[in-house]
């Protein structure tokens, strides 16, 4: 896949990182607490850091076991961007990617009868906006977008 | 991260720190080995010590409520904060489950009134 | 620069990650903070923990300030790896390398009258061995390693 | 991350949270500027709220001790905890340091038993 291009109108970068890291379920915790500690820098609320530990928790979760199918050997990566007061988070995976983006996406729609089918739609929720980009045999790249309200 | 009790017929489930795919399986496994275990008809999970939940934790609590709803079980809750709180509420777990103040309330409502074991 | 290269006798690899970012000092708590995370897999102590921050954020500090003399414009990466009850971490810059390795590790030399010199003692007392590959132009790259006491 | 208490002749300054490159900078100037506006002899660190420093914290610290060093000026040192006293150790600063169990003690001993203002 081509890398994560990051661009948001005008704003300049601020910062960003990049995380590579096996598709192990213990480098769950280790993605979100590398996003937090990016995200720490524009001094969000603790709310806006749990919806970013959230929904990275859950975009890193479905690379692990829809895109690898719990394969240990597959590689995840993170790319994070600050633009100004928001941040952008690319999780993405070279798995087997999603026949479907639109059905994916749907509420409570989960090829896995074990899981809720919820995982897009907590990401929906935790993020401003959340986009999909995949295709079978071509793993999954999904860019979520979050706005941080005004400084305190 | 989960310590058991059960308490006449209500399994009272305590979770622990970060409750995400890492912890899922044993978790799914210390549940269901309790469910087939003990004569359980209620459960109920106290969240007090949980610091993270995601949609993967979600299902393991939601899969082994959905064993005991068949018999005609109940879900009950303690100890949400208010981060817990809103992924129970936004994935509709609040609505079907009961929310107590402590463990002895939620042991007299489900145990029918009856004191603590 | 070539990549890091891991390999620690016949010890299995249980993990690793690679991390990128830019030279930016606010970097340095996010390189300690991904270190820590990664390594709390193998259970280490509280000391150990904390021996791991401080050379990762020594040798993250020098690639900032005398790889890329404060420029926020190079990169940096991080990559660590565990094997069986050790970690080795290698912190990796592309500025503008150092002279006499030898001279340099030297407790108290700096080639800033403003700072200490002690980052690399620092280094080799949090972590068992340190290894260091540099040359002018060349960028530099640091390989720590620490074996964790037996688990308690 | 950094509050400054002037008592007569000693500047006591605490410091907060990670003590780093990112706050270094900030650092040096905040200690400079009180050193330059008011006629202080000795300086004291209260590490207590500290939860990491490295090299180049210490550096800022030893660089400010030089100045007030050079006309006879005191080091002292409050709220070391174990991760702290060994990076302080291990940099020489336990040394030339004199390490206090409270404000008034150093400010007893640095302002040659007068009381405190
Ligand atoms: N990275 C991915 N690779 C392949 N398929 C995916 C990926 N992410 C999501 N999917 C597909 O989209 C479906 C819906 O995902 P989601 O809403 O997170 O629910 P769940 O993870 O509970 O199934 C998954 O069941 C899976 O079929
Ligand atoms: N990544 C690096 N790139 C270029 N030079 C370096 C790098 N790391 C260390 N050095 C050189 O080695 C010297 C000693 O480093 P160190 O022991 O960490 O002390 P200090 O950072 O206080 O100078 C530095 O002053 C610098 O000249």
């Amino acid at each position: 896949m081509k890398p994560c291009r990051h661009s948001w109108g005008v704003k300049p970068v601020l910062n960003r990182f990049r995380l590579e890291f096996p598709s192990l379920p213990g480098n769950v915790g280790l993605a979100r607490v590398a996003v937090a500690a990016f995200a720490a820098q524009l001094d969000p609320t603790v709310e806006e850091l749990d919806d970013l530990k959230g929904a990275v928790s859950e975009a890193v979760t479905n690379a692990i076991i829809h895109g690898y199918g719990n394969s240990p050997e597959g590689m995840i990566t993170i790319e994070a961007v600050l633009f100004g007061d928001a941040i952008e988070i690319c999780v993405e995976d070279g798995g087997k990617g999603i026949e479907d983006v639109n059905r994916a996406m749907e509420a409570e729609f989960s090829s896995d009868p074990e899981r809720l089918g919820l995982g897009f739609n907590f990401m929906r929720s935790f993020m401003d906006s959340v986009q999909v980009d995949s295709a079978p045999g071509r793993g999954t790249r999904v860019v979520m977008r979050k706005q941080f309200g005004p400084r305190h | 991260m989960l310590v058991l009790d059960a308490a006449g017929d209500v399994l009272i489930a305590q979770l622990n720190g970060e409750i995400d795919l890492k912890v899922a399986d044993e978790l799914r496994r210390g549940l269901e080995r309790a469910l087939d275990s003990y004569s359980i008809r209620h459960l109920v999970f106290d969240f007090e010590k949980v610091s993270f939940i995601d949609s993967t934790g979600l299902g393991v609590i939601l899969g082994r409520y959905k064993r005991v709803a068949a018999a005609g079980g109940r879900l009950g809750l303690l100890g949400l904060c208010p981060k817990v709180r809103r992924v129970l509420e936004f994935s509709g777990v609040l609505r079907i489950a009961e929310e107590f103040a402590s463990r002895n309330e939620a042991l007299q409502a489900l145990m029918g009134g009856e004191a603590s074991a």
